[in-house]
């Protein structure tokens, strides 16, 4: 049940993380600290319910959180070529 | 015989000839014409097997099965009727408009999306079918349009999907506040919705109905939409095809919600009276041929949809039956329109005069159509605004009156137009009809009589439906 | 009765030849498609006749329109019709063989006038409304066809354009008319409505009068188009822009006797609405009397005979009115004699003037047409009403009945009747008396127009006969024979000495305004007219200023509020682009917040979950 | 809890806020690294010990690592880069971190847990393989997974590639597009 807590509070900094922080990279170890901070609450509960199918399931979270830091990183690599930074508030081609 | 394949293929061909012509262009404009000229003949196979059974066709395919979505096809006399319209029209035109070959694919393709809404019988796949016929009309007008297409084709498109959100909404409230089982035609008049649901699900119809009859106040992208279209009439007429409003009134709205109908009745026919009116006065002032036909046609419209609206059987017969003849007449005038503007090189009513002293066949076939048009009686255009006069009638005696004033008004803006361009003294010399034009024109003018001199044809198969609705909304025969 | 599929063949006769003359009539020789249009002509005829002696026909079919049949009934009220149309139209036609001779327009003109014939014959021989109605429609379209015939003038154009948006008015009345029998009676057969309204020639009782007189009112405003009574009479005169075989056949055998037709077709509902009837009487009287004011003041010489058939007419809608409508059919069918007469002997005047239509440059024709000046007397004199010949005895009829009516109708068509009179001789006395006032070279219609004319002339003189008073101690073989048909009130016969009296009176008045006329008229031939009846004819020259009148209070107005409407429409597309902008400003603002900024949109991320959460945890 | 776990915990924490305070990516990522190690020992004791150890290998050694890597490769150790387009997001940042850690504290504290739970085996290998493993629980899923994988080296391969990337000017709008192919 604490380990709970600590996964809440582990992801409310995580959030933070990816609103204060200005670079790509930065922005997406936050993100990953929000992954685990879930993880954790997904083995919490395991223990807490005595189940091994959440276990099976943050091992899927780690492969796919695997994938995503392949393309992730790819695209900030990509990125910077085009645009010789990282820094996010450059980016603003969503803009309506 | 199996009729249903024969309904299957029909409703396809085209789509597939469509696409065909639009891969290879050089498949030519003898393949479009045989293309639309088989898909007439099964259309009228259909109509002659019905004939001797006395009955419809239906058809269905459960597609999705989780929202009970079926391939629904049904064709009742109504279907039939104008099924024969779409793909004879669809012929004419594609016989005799001098357009880039691409745009005979486009009209292919918008034919099949006629035939399926006339066709369709569940609600979403008429949906999907109402829906996707806009887009090679918007094609046909945003490739091939005038000066100002692409502000016409975005008024057309504004319009009509303006009035297909709330359509969207109408198509689902309409099942799931009815309790229907599935989206068929059948089980959704089986349980038509009641109370204020059905007063909101009607005016979700209304509104993508309305632009389409085309209704007063929403038929304002009409003109623009003619004007701007191919000078050969072409995209005209199969956009005259796509009225479809009072049909769809007459298979959907009204009688899955006839208690919104029954709300909106009074405002409806008081709608219809004065567009009829309104838009033959204004196609008075009208300076080119386009838009004269174009208000022309919301006014028939406008006295079509009185007959519908008055809920009585010979009203909603009338109705049907100018919607079908209207079809073919001003779909053939316009084609007649854009064979005069390739001679004079305008559609402007006034610059070019006296035409008929050099073609007088030419000037014999448009008299003949504009006569249809003015409801003359023994032409295609008289039963059904007759009988939509006799229906009205008994709805408000009024508003009739009102209504068919227009029938005065017509002459006035038809025959005046006509007199400016072929009488008067001649100052242009033009070539008359060309072999071509003499086969276009023969078979015009024989459905446009045949149809006029023997009604028995369509009436007889239109009028029990008729029947059955005035019953279902407590009006008698 | 029998039920015959000959009955059809009189119509489709005339048909087959607008269709052929109309594919092929260009390839074929000069004469031939007048000779192919008077025979096709002549067989209607001669089937109608050959019918009626039989006893009559009938022929239908059943829902041509749901619950309405196409159906065809040749009585005998029809097969006098039947006879006038195809009788008097054969020798029109014939005429014409001669009239358009050289014409580049022959065969189209023979085309459209079996069209004429064709639709005049639907719409009497038609035993349901919308078959009748099919055939009133279709002379309004030979008309407009025949009235624009040399298209290449504009008058000629608009005229006939006029004619046929007028007649639409009318239409319009025929069509809502039907509309009220049909919701009432359910039924358009015109059969079985005099079954459902009249049956054993009385009203049925309980039925709905304010109806019934509605859809009498209706039909007779439809009548008023296309028999050109006031207020709809507009068109008549201009359609004197057609060929003058044109104008005989609209004013004799065909179109404008359609509403008198009508009247009497439909007499089961009439017959008992006394205030429709007084209607009709009115709008009879003002007709009569307006059309013989305006003969006075024209100058072209058909327009003189048209405003005499507009005010005959009124005399045949006065008969109606009173519920004489055999009378009313006597003088459609006297009119139709000399009234073709008189027209194509105007034409022959023309023919032999090369064109020239003004009375002014006419006169002493009675020197250069030796047989024309005997055809245009005896139509005169039977217009005018002198006595014993045809004319004198149906507007006798009408006057006694009229006065039976009521005393006051009775004197005022007795003026019209003197007015007719004189008018008739200044005609006469214009053309054909005094000296040439022309430079042209007259010379005598060649013998295929003159002989229909030889005809006519017999008619004029003695088809007055079949229906004479009954003080005159001969059978009057037109009233029981029409009767049989014609649903009506029985009159009580007048006094023998009141109908004498009434004789006596009409007769001195046709011979004392003959007279007058013939010597007055001499007067304005040499220039010598008084001064007020100088102005008095401006006035009737111009029809007193009915066109400027409506041009100004109707048509002016609608067209320029068709302009203002027209540019208005634009103005609703406008309002919904307005509609359209307020949505897009709307948009604008929400656009605002795509800033673009992915923290930005993070932000809104984190702060929607928490939201989310919250409600989902609070539940 | 006991000391262990207390002290687990605060180092969670306390490694968490250098991530996301720390002026040097360096360190943010090596404060990363020491998070996760932490984590791998708390799933040990959660009887998760499969999971803990693919924690280590996968995430402390192979993703962190990477994204050493590309810190190095971009000398993108500076945190702080450029000008701040949007100052005031730090004072909402703050204050909703906070609310997210409140909400999600009250959520997760609202369960109750079943009296007896099953054991979990130690979450030893033995123990997910069959659920891995077999057709009924998760094995297509795995596959999925692993398919996934192999789509996102190749997106990975192809995204840098050098002559995969064209330069801004080339690539034309859709509403240019349309345009063009309208007046065809």
């Amino acid at each position: 049940m604490s380990w709970l807590v600590v996964s809440a509070l582990l992801f409310a900094i995580g959030a933070y993380g990816v609103l204060s922080r200005r670079t790509a990279i930065l922005v997406f170890l936050s993100i990953e600290l929000m992954l685990n901070a879930a993880n954790l609450a997904l083995i919490a509960f395991a223990k807490q319910w005595g189940s091994l199918d959440a276990q099976v399931v943050t091992l899927f979270v780690i492969a796919i959180a695997a994938a995503e830091v392949a393309v992730g990183l790819g695209l900030i690599v990509a990125i910077f070529r085009r645009r010789e930074t990282t820094g996010i508030d450059e980016l603003r081609g969503l803009k309506g | 015989m199996n009729y249903d394949a024969l309904m299957h293929v029909g409703l396809f061909l085209p789509l597939l000839a469509g696409i065909a012509l639009l891969i290879w262009p050089s498949l030519g404009r003898t393949f479009a014409v045989a293309a639309a000229g088989v898909t007439f003949l099964l259309a009228a196979w259909l109509f002659a097997g019905a004939q001797g059974e006395g009955a419809g066709y239906a058809s269905q395919t459960l597609l999705l099965e989780p929202i009970q979505m079926y391939y629904a096809l049904g064709l009742d006399g109504v279907g039939l009727m104008l099924w024969l319209a779409v793909s004879f029209t669809t012929l004419l035109a594609v016989y005799i408009a001098q357009v880039p070959i691409r745009m005979l694919g486009w009209a292919l393709l918008m034919e099949t999306g006629l035939l399926g809404i006339f066709a369709a019988a569940d609600l979403v796949l008429f949906y999907v079918f109402f829906e996707a016929t806009l887009i090679p009309a918007l094609l046909m007008l945003g490739l091939y349009g005038g000066r100002e297409r692409l502000k016409a084709a975005y008024t057309f498109a504004l319009f009509t999907l303006v009035g297909s959100l709330p359509m969207l909404a109408a198509v689902f409230a309409v099942r799931y506040l009815g309790g229907a089982p599935s989206f068929l035609h059948a089980d959704l008049a089986a349980n038509p919705v009641s109370g204020a649901a059905a007063t909101w699900v009607f005016l979700g119809f209304l509104v993508a109905f309305a632009v389409k009859t085309p209704l007063f106040p929403l038929h304002a992208w009409l003109p623009s939409f003619h004007a701007e279209n191919h000078p050969s009439g072409l995209a005209d007429a199969m956009g005259t095809l796509y009225k479809v409003g009072l049909f769809a009134f007459f298979k959907w709205a009204i009688p899955l919600a006839p208690e919104g109908f029954a709300q909106f009745q009074g405002l409806l026919l008081l709608l219809a009276a004065f567009g009829a009116i309104y838009a033959a006065w204004l196609a008075f002032a009208a300076r080119d041929w386009k838009r004269l036909l174009a208000y022309g046609g919301v006014s028939h419209m406008g006295l079509g949809a009185l007959g519908l609206f008055s809920g009585h059987a010979d009203g909603v017969t009338g109705a049907l039956f100018l919607l079908a003849a209207s079809m073919v007449y001003t779909g053939g005038l316009f084609l007649v329109v854009g064979r005069i503007a390739e001679r004079t090189e305008t559609l402007e009513i006034g610059p070019v005069r006296g035409i008929a002293k050099s073609a007088p066949a030419l000037s014999v076939l448009t008299m003949f159509l504009v006569m249809a048009m003015i409801g003359l009686p023994g032409l295609s255009g008289f039963p059904g605004e007759f009988m939509a006069l006799l229906g009205a009638w008994k709805a408000s005696p009024w508003l009739t009156f009102v209504a068919f004033t227009a029938v005065i008004a017509a002459a006035a803006y038809a025959l005046t137009a006509y007199q400016a361009l072929f009488q008067e003294s001649p100052n242009r010399t033009v070539p008359d009809l060309t072999p071509r034009e003499w086969v276009f024109g023969v078979a015009v003018v024989a459905s446009t009589l045949l149809v006029g001199l023997y009604p028995k044809m369509f009436t007889e198969l239109i009028h029990p439906v008729s029947e059955a609705l005035a019953k279902l909304l407590g009006g008698g025969a | 009765m029998q039920e015959t599929i000959l009955l059809p063949l009189i119509i489709l006769l005339p048909l087959l030849g607008f269709a052929v003359l109309g594919l092929w009539g260009k390839r074929m020789q000069e004469p031939t498609p007048g000779i192919v249009a008077s025979a096709l002509v002549l067989g209607s005829f001669v089937l109608g006749v050959v019918l009626l002696a039989q006893g009559g026909a009938r022929w239908g079919l059943e829902d041509w329109l749901p619950g309405i049949p196409l159906s065809f009934a040749l009585d005998n009220l029809s097969g006098l019709m039947v006879m006038i149309v195809a009788g008097i139209g054969f020798l029109i036609h014939v005429y014409a063989i001669g009239y358009m001779h050289g014409d580049a327009g022959f065969s189209r003109f023979f085309s459209y006038f079996n069209l004429f014939i064709a639709a005049m014959l639907v719409l009497v021989l038609g035993d349901s409304l919308p078959v009748v109605f099919v055939g009133w429609e279709g002379v309004g379209l030979a008309s407009y066809l025949l009235i624009g015939f040399w298209y290449a003038d504009r008058v000629n154009g608009d005229s006939a354009r006029k004619a046929f948006i007028v007649n639409r008015i009318g239409d319009l009345g025929f069509l809502l008319g039907m509309g009220v029998l049909w919701a009432n009676f359910g039924t358009l057969s015109i059969s079985e409505l005099r079954e459902a309204i009249a049956p054993e020639g009385e009203l049925a009782v309980g039925l709905n009068n304010a109806a019934l007189a509605l859809a009498a009112f209706l039909l007779f405003v439809g009548a008023i188009g296309k028999s050109a009574q006031v207020p709809l009479m507009v068109w008549l005169p201009d359609a004197m822009a057609g060929p003058t075989p044109v104008s005989a056949l609209i004013h004799a055998a065909t179109m404008v006797t359609a509403g008198v037709y009508l009247l009497c077709r439909n007499s089961f509902l009439y017959f008992d609405l006394p205030d429709v009837s007084f209607w009709i009487v009115l709008i009879g009287m003002i007709t009569a009397v307006y059309g013989a004011l305006c003969a006075f003041g024209q100058t072209d010489i058909k327009r003189i005979v048209a405003y005499s058939t507009l005010s005959q007419l009124g005399f045949m809608f006065v008969a109606a009115g009173v519920g004489a409508y055999w009378v009313a059919m006597f003088h459609v069918m006297t009119h139709a004699f000399f009234k073709a007469l008189l027209f194509m002997s105007s034409g022959s005047v023309i023919h032999a003037l090369g064109g020239e239509q003004d009375v002014r440059k006419m006169g002493g024709m009675w020197n250069y047409l030796p047989q024309t000046r005997i055809h245009g007397l005896v139509g005169a004199l039977a217009l005018g009403g002198l006595p014993l010949l045809s004319g004198f005895w149906s507007k006798d009829a009408i006057l006694a009945y009229s006065y039976e009516y009521s005393p006051v109708v009775w004197f005022v068509m007795l003026l019209v009747a003197a007015m007719t009179a004189l008018y008739s001789m200044r005609w006469f006395v214009l053309v054909f008396l005094g000296k040439y006032r022309g430079h042209e070279h007259p010379h005598e219609s060649p013998s295929v127009m003159t002989w229909p004319n030889h005809v006519l002339t017999l008619g004029s003189l003695f088809a007055g006969f079949v229906g004479l008073p009954y003080v005159i101690q001969y059978k009057n073989f037109l009233e029981p024979w029409l009767n049989k048909v014609i649903v009506h009130h029985e009159h009580e016969k007048l006094p023998v000495l009141e109908e004498w009296t009434l004789i006596l009176v009409s007769a001195a008045v046709a011979v004392g305004a003959l007279y007058y006329g013939y010597r007055f008229f001499q007067a304005e031939a040499a220039g010598r007219l008084p001064a007020w009846f100088v102005r008095f004819q401006e006035a009737s020259l111009r029809s007193f200023y009915a066109d400027d009148v409506y041009n100004a209070l109707i048509v002016k107005p609608l067209k320029s509020v068709a302009k203002i409407l027209f540019d208005a429409d634009n103005g609703v597309l406008t309002g919904f682009q307005w509609l359209g902008s307020v949505t897009g400003t709307l948009g604008g603002l929400l656009a605002r917040l795509e800033t673009g900024y992915l923290r930005f949109y993070a932000a809104g991320l984190l702060v929607a979950a928490v939201l989310l959460i919250l409600v989902g945890v609070i539940r | 809890m006991s000391f262990a776990e207390l002290l687990a915990a605060a180092l969670l924490l306390l490694s968490a806020l250098v991530v996301v305070r720390a002026s040097n990516a360096v360190h943010a990522a090596l404060a990363l690294i020491a998070n996760f190690l932490v984590i791998a020992g708390v799933y040990v004791g959660l009887e998760a010990r499969f999971v803990a150890m693919t924690q280590i290998i996968v995430y402390a050694g192979a993703i962190v690592v990477l994204f050493l890597f590309v810190i190095m490769l971009l000398s993108a150790a500076q945190a702080n880069v450029g000008k701040d387009m949007l100052p005031g997001l730090q004072v909402p940042a703050v204050v909703g971190a906070l609310g997210l850690a409140g909400v999600l504290t009250y959520a997760v504290t609202r369960f109750t847990a079943p009296p007896n739970p099953g054991t979990l085996g130690g979450g030893l290998p033995q123990a997910l393989g069959p659920l891995l493993y077999s057709p009924e629980k998760w094995l297509y899923a795995l596959l999925v997974v692993g398919f996934l994988l192999l789509v996102a080296t190749i997106a990975a391969v192809v995204l840098v590639e050098p002559e995969r990337i064209v330069p801004e000017k080339v690539i034309k709008s859709a509403s240019e597009e349309l345009k063009e192919m309208v007046e065809r």
